[in-house]
């Protein structure tokens, strides 16, 4: 289909804006802590602020494989159904103690952790390349289905990871630090610049790029479109294992909530982020800054006592909007 | 939106004043001045052509006059009165009505309801199908086509979408038509029924202006030629006064005599593909051909007679039946990858959709194809991408005014040689080229066959699939003609005529067909 | 009586009528124990989910609190999160919902409804009213407490001629019940006796069974004692002829023995379960509290 | 003159192609049937379809609205939300006794409800048009904020209608029946026809399907882009606003909870009907077809005895990806 996609004015503007577009979020962010600031002084706290950015680190690695999905022009709404059963699996697993010293159980989970996450998200990908349906459904299938099959495993209940031993020698994983920066935050920006790495500077980064874009196009210059498109869905399913490993030192169990709307929330982190739903941009940076974001907006309203307890939803959804008005409004000058 | 009907169109304006008139009209895009101080007229009943060098900024005069953009500078006047034009539908009620160069329909929509799109014809509140219906069918015949109006878009060729749009466009109540480039995705038969359209309009008063690379159709229809260069008016003169070789020569500012290259036949060739009862299905029948060393084979035939399909079907982009021999081995592509890995490229005739990304910059889409050749370890060299792209913009000739301009930004021929530069990354040995002159200048033109015939002395063997048969004759050395999914024939040396390949074309005589 | 204390409530949001009720009653109580000591600061927070929870308690840990009081959405999960409240040195009251391991590590204090016993109570009212009752059972959610409640159920109708038809889940949301009980009345020719395990639901499966017009189901025996369902006891509504008692308002009274750990010279330890009262026709108006959104 | 002869056969081959994907849901619909009777006998009485067909209205009904955004190139999340606040609008004024008689009480809460949600789809309209906000982030973000006006509407706790005489007057709106044809049936054929006769034949469906086809064509072709957009936002608010009129006599009662996570049923059924989320194809019939298949697949897994409780989510994901996978095989055919 020949379009007049030269004529948009986005096109026109877009690349002296790039760099405004890229900052925006990172200003949003900036107006937030300044907020953050007067609604409660404790906020501006380095024990706080490593606290926020530390849990927002769920949220912001599977971001980091969701950016990928949706700059190749796909989306997974399964990833928070992804969490619980490949937490669950991994608990399972560490309590089933097929190995012997608590060391080499725990190298073992790792391994079985990123297997099975790379195995739910080649699902994904198979799915919406091959049988051809839209990510959406596709995705919102498999939500069902993980989530089902967590269900399933736990019997209704919940999944505990029992051995104290594991439990104590895994503890830091979550719960320690490194130079004063806690693990999560170091998973995070190393996570964020393997993306980077991946997404700018390697051949299947372009390729993702260039799918997302334009399929047609990428399709005749020989890029193999479906292979691209499921290696998204299986990097996601790795952030997701990521994700799972620094979530069972700091929960220790799982059920069938586990993970509940996080996909909503990673999805929204991209976008605040900068990349746009129809594919063919990735920033992961703006991504992670996004998470970040989220975080906050969710820490002010606990640290502030002005807004009615019932009133958080809406309000979140407020300044989400308004996030997003910041940004276009930032992206248009 | 029915105000461009309440304007019914004045009848044939026997006043010599101009219709519209451009004065001193200037367009900046960002820092970049396209178009500077433009001025020039048009009169009713008069055809106004407009040509020049592909960048020259044609298409952007032709926006600003059908109110797709707004002049930085300059005014623009409508029957002697000042006009500011701030959409295209302000334009449309005002009677200036314009054929886009690219293809503006919604693809999910049938025919008719393009045709009818925003001036829908109905009751209150209802559309009147059956109606609307009758009048696409009725307004593309007058084209000289047979196109159903209940198709869906989304499933024409790009020739048949161009005839829609032109069916649509002269729709519209209109005093002053724009046609940028309306022929160049059709094939000559489908173009003379539109000149045939167009010399009708014009008698009946309407003010034209035309635009096309091809000189020959200027110089059969115009009254008046205005050459732009560079965004400068360079000539503006009565048609009379100028043949096609002055036209080139006021364009590209030398000397174009001679537009094709030579090149020698060579007697006995070494087969290179042998495509032996090839079927894409729908699409293409049993169709077998061979291909030498050296080699530059024509695909001549109508719009719609398949060739773009059996080529896709031979690089693995279509499901295909047959045998295909490179160099003797059966191969088979089950996708484009398998076939790009054995040296075969093909050139899509639909660049910006199948070409290029349109939002991405120039280095991303020369080296799309090929980044395997410019990744160092895991990393993609950056200074070597760009060292190759400095290399195409000299080989080729590309004329971008930033090296960070997205692809979308250049003029439609350096699109093309963008595209030519990504695939030649690859040194492919056999090049199949779809519609390679499409849409681009005489000076280009020269180019892009000089190219062409420069990598087949180098050995790489070459199908060109063309609608303009003089340029087939022109530079191949042999030529098939397909006829409704079909290989009709093939022509070869002196039998090599615009006749011969009509006749084998239509299946009809030439008299017959003309 | 100047002594400053701070007290942070942290407890699953509103997302149905029982867990409102809880807000309802901490924001009560708070409101009763700060004008009672005027040192007395209670923040009470919500949060959605586990994960959001245990987010809540560090935010709660950063204002300084001297004592938390938790009702978590899912206990197991938040077992990490209230033991960095509790090193810290604040006084932890956990309320209703026990992790695997609830022992002095986790917390001071435990003040809970008792969830097998909400099932056993009901799956004793069924045994005895009604021996060779065929049943179906609404559960909620696929998590801990509902197991529990359903294991108590259980094993309170072990040996007995009662006979479960079919279990499945109302997921705690009153269109949900409705559904599921539509299918329970299409698929079984004769149920004489509903256990939907939560107030909510009942207001589905009532509407259900009204609009089937059909009268072989004896009685619906819901829980957790929503002044409608109470209503219903009180007024001798047939279907509803008693109501399990799983009351909210036990966030109230876990703020107040809290409370009184820092204002009255009782130490205050251990753990408090609350019986999981059987409300009859006889007893329901003491339990009838018609201000509340529950 | 040469005709372009040679082009029939692939449009021939075009229009059966379209029947047949229009075609496809109403055969996985028959499907279904086939299995149902085959899993319970009394799935296929009279009384079991008719029910399934009711409870199916809610969806059927906001999915209607759902397929004019998704055609015209939207997508509204916070349809869910927006019932659970509808409703309890429309409940507290019916609880307000503004008018003297019941009846009259209830023909003002109709009018009430239907401005309610028109203003609630117009919010989301203006939201995307205006503010130039991705429909996907910007309807998240209405979607918390009507939740949690509802949440705060009820303080965390049930809004129920009062008046047991409004309740009897108004309860045959769900429960009655004309000619043995329960009253949210033919609420849902009327509907859905009404729906189909303006997305079909009327200038405003036809710019519906013109912009989400191709937004810079119908800009240039003088419609006007955003107001199209807006229209069909507030379209779906109507159908919300008719699917709230039918929910309330159902239980007289609304929460928090109440429409959670309906806007992904509606967006199933619109995709499951056949219409593209992509926009420019919309695909009425099918819908409601999508609507019927969601709920029947619910009602057999609960009829049918092999499937545990535990499995039911893993399952309904499923058969929502083979029901796509059929429907794209006999498309494609
Ligand atoms: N939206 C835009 N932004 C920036 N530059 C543009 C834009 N549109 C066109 N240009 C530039 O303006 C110049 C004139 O383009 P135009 O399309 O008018 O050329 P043309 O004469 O129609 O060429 P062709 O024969 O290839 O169609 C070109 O250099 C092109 O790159
Ligand atoms: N996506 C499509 N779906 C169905 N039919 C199509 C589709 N694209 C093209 N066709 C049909 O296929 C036939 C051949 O296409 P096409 O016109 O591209 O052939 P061609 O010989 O390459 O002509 P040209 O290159 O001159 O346009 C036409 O009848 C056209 O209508
Ligand atoms: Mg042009
Ligand atoms: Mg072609």
């Amino acid at each position: 289909m020949t379009d007049l996609a030269a004529n948009k004015p986005s096109a026109r503007i877009s690349w002296r804006n790039i760099d405004l577009a890229a900052v925006a979020p990172f200003v949003a962010l900036a107006l937030l802590l300044v907020l953050g600031a007067f609604a409660n002084p404790n906020f501006i706290s380095i024990d706080n602020l490593l606290n926020v950015l530390t849990r927002s680190a769920f949220i912001a690695i599977i971001a980091v494989g969701a950016t990928f999905v949706i700059s190749s022009g796909g989306l997974d709404l399964s990833v928070g159904s992804m969490v619980a059963f490949v937490a669950s699996l991994t608990i399972m697993f560490l309590n089933s103690g097929a190995f012997a010293g608590p060391g080499a159980m725990l190298a073992a989970a790792v391994v079985v952790a990123i297997l099975i996450g790379a195995a739910c998200g080649l699902a994904n990908g198979l799915i919406t390349t091959l049988g051809r349906i839209e990510p959406f459904i596709a995705t919102l299938g498999t939500m069902g289905i993980y989530r089902g099959l967590t269900t399933w495993l736990s019997q209704g209940g919940a999944i505990t990871l029992r051995s104290p031993d594991i439990q104590s020698l895994y503890r830091p994983a979550y719960f320690g630090s490194v130079l004063g920066v806690p693990v999560p935050i170091i998973v995070i920006v190393a996570t964020a610049a393997l993306g980077a790495f991946v997404l700018y500077r390697t051949r299947y980064g372009r390729h993702v790029l260039a799918v997302g874009s334009n399929e047609d196009v990428a399709r005749y210059s020989g890029i193999p479109v479906s292979r691209v498109r499921t290696l998204a869905y299986v990097i996601q399913g790795l952030c997701v294992a990521v994700t799972c490993l620094l979530y069972i030192p700091r929960l220790g169990s799982t059920s069938a909530t586990t993970g509940l709307m996080w996909e909503l929330q990673a999805i929204t982190a991209v976008v605040i982020g900068g990349t746009a739903l129809r594919g063919g941009v990735g920033r992961i940076w703006g991504t992670v800054c996004g998470a970040f974001i989220l975080e906050i907006v969710g820490n002010i309203m606990l640290l502030s006592n002005f807004v009615s307890e019932y009133l958080i939803g809406a309000i979140q959804g407020a300044i989400i909007i308004v996030a997003m008005l910041v940004q276009r409004s930032l992206a248009r000058r | 939106m029915n105000a461009a009907a309440s304007h019914p169109p004045t009848g044939p304006s026997k006043s010599d004043a101009p219709v519209l008139q451009a004065v001193g009209l200037s367009k900046s895009f960002g820092p970049v001045e396209v178009l500077k101080d433009i001025s020039l007229e048009v009169r009713a009943g008069e055809v106004h052509a407009i040509i020049g060098e592909n960048g020259a900024g044609k298409s952007t005069l032709m926006k600003l006059l059908a109110g797709h953009l707004q002049p930085s500078r300059g005014e623009l006047h409508i029957d002697g009165e000042t006009v500011t034009l701030a959409d295209p539908v302000e334009a449309e009620r005002r009677g200036i009505v314009l054929v886009h160069q690219e293809i503006l329909l919604a693809p999910d929509l049938t025919v008719a309801q393009n045709v009818y799109l925003g001036r829908e014809v109905g009751n209150g509140l209802t559309v009147d199908d059956r109606l609307m219906n009758e009048g696409a069918r009725r307004a593309v015949r007058d084209l000289g086509a047979e196109i159903d109006p209940t198709v869906v878009v989304g499933r024409l060729s790009i020739a048949q979408r161009q005839l829609v749009q032109i069916a649509r466009v002269l729709l519209v109540p209109h005093r002053v038509v724009i046609f940028d480039e309306p022929t160049a995705s059709l094939t000559p038969v489908e173009a003379e029924a539109l000149l045939k359209v167009i010399a009708e309009i014009r008698t009946k008063g309407t003010a034209v202006l035309y635009i096309s690379h091809r000189l020959q159709e200027v110089k059969q229809i115009a009254d008046r030629v205005t050459v732009l260069r560079d965004g400068r008016l360079v000539a503006s003169r009565q048609a009379a006064e100028l043949q096609p070789v002055d036209m080139a020569m006021l364009m590209v500012g030398r000397d174009v005599a001679k537009l094709y290259p030579d090149h020698q036949t060579a007697a006995a060739r070494q087969t290179v593909l042998e495509v032996e009862d090839f079927s894409v299905p729908g699409f293409a029948q049993h169709a077998s051909f061979k291909l030498g060393r050296g080699e530059i084979l024509g695909f001549a035939g109508l719009v719609g007679a398949g060739r773009t399909e059996l080529m896709e079907g031979i690089v693995g982009l279509r499901h295909g039946r047959g045998t295909i021999r490179l160099n003797g081995t059966p191969v088979h592509f089950p996708n484009v990858d398998a076939s790009l890995k054995a040296g075969i490229v093909y050139l899509s005739e639909d660049r910006k959709g199948k070409g290029l990304l349109l939002a991405k910059d120039l280095r991303t889409n020369l080296t799309l194809a090929s980044l395997g050749r410019f990744v160092r370890g895991l990393l993609i060299d950056k200074g070597k991408e760009t060292a190759a792209l400095d290399k195409a913009i000299a080989d080729f000739d590309i004329r971008a005014r930033r090296k960070d301009m997205l692809a979308g930004q250049l003029s439609g021929g350096n699109q093309q040689k963008l595209l030519l530069a990504k695939m030649m990354l690859l040194d492919p040995s056999i090049i199949i080229i779809d519609e390679p002159t499409r849409g681009i200048d005489i000076g280009t033109k020269e180019q892009i066959y000089k190219f062409i015939a420069k990598l087949a002395s180098e050995g790489r063997s070459i199908i060109v699939v063309s609608s303009e048969m003089q340029e087939l004759i022109g530079i191949c050395d042999r030529i098939v003609v397909m006829r409704s999914a079909h290989i009709a024939g093939e022509v070869a040396g002196n039998e090599m005529t615009e006749d011969r390949i009509v006749v084998l074309a239509t299946g009809v005589k030439s008299e017959e067909a003309a | 009586e100047d002594k400053k204390v701070t007290i942070g409530v942290s407890i699953p949001a509103a997302d149905h009528g029982w867990t409102a009720g809880i807000v309802f009653h901490a924001e009560r109580v708070a409101k009763l124990l700060m004008a009672e000591h005027p040192g007395l600061n209670v923040i009470v927070k919500t949060s959605p989910d586990a994960a959001t929870q245990a987010n809540a308690v560090q935010d709660l840990a950063v204002q300084g609190i001297d004592a938390l009081v938790i009702l978590p959405s899912d206990p197991d999960p938040l077992v990490n999160a209230i033991k960095e409240v509790k090193d810290k040195g604040a006084f932890v009251t956990l309320v209703d919902r026990a992790p695997s391991s609830n022992d002095n590590s986790v917390r001071d204090l435990y003040v809970a409804g008792n969830n097998p016993a909400l099932g056993a109570v009901a799956g004793q009212y069924i045994k005895e009213k009604s021996p060779d009752a065929q049943v179906v059972v609404i559960r909620g959610l696929p998590i801990p407490i509902d197991q529990q409640r359903q294991d108590g159920f259980d094993q309170a109708i072990a040996g007995s001629n009662v006979k479960v038809l079919e279990k499945q889940f109302g997921n705690w949301n009153r269109d949900d019940a409705f559904k599921v009980m539509q299918d329970y009345l299409t698929k079984y020719p004769k149920i004489d006796v509903v256990w939907c395990q939560d107030d909510d639901m009942a207001v589905g499966v009532l509407q259900a069974i009204e609009q089937a017009k059909r009268t072989d189901i004896q009685y619906v025996v819901a829980g957790a004692g929503s002044k409608d369902m109470i209503k219903k006891v009180m007024d001798g509504d047939k279907l509803i002829p008693v109501d399990v008692l799983y009351p909210p308002a036990m966030i109230g009274t876990a703020l107040q023995l809290t409370a009184a750990n820092f204002y009255d010279q009782v130490p205050v330890r251990g753990s408090f379960i609350l019986d999981a009262t059987l409300v009859t026709k006889d007893n329901a108006k003491d339990f009838y509290f018609p201000e509340s959104p529950f």
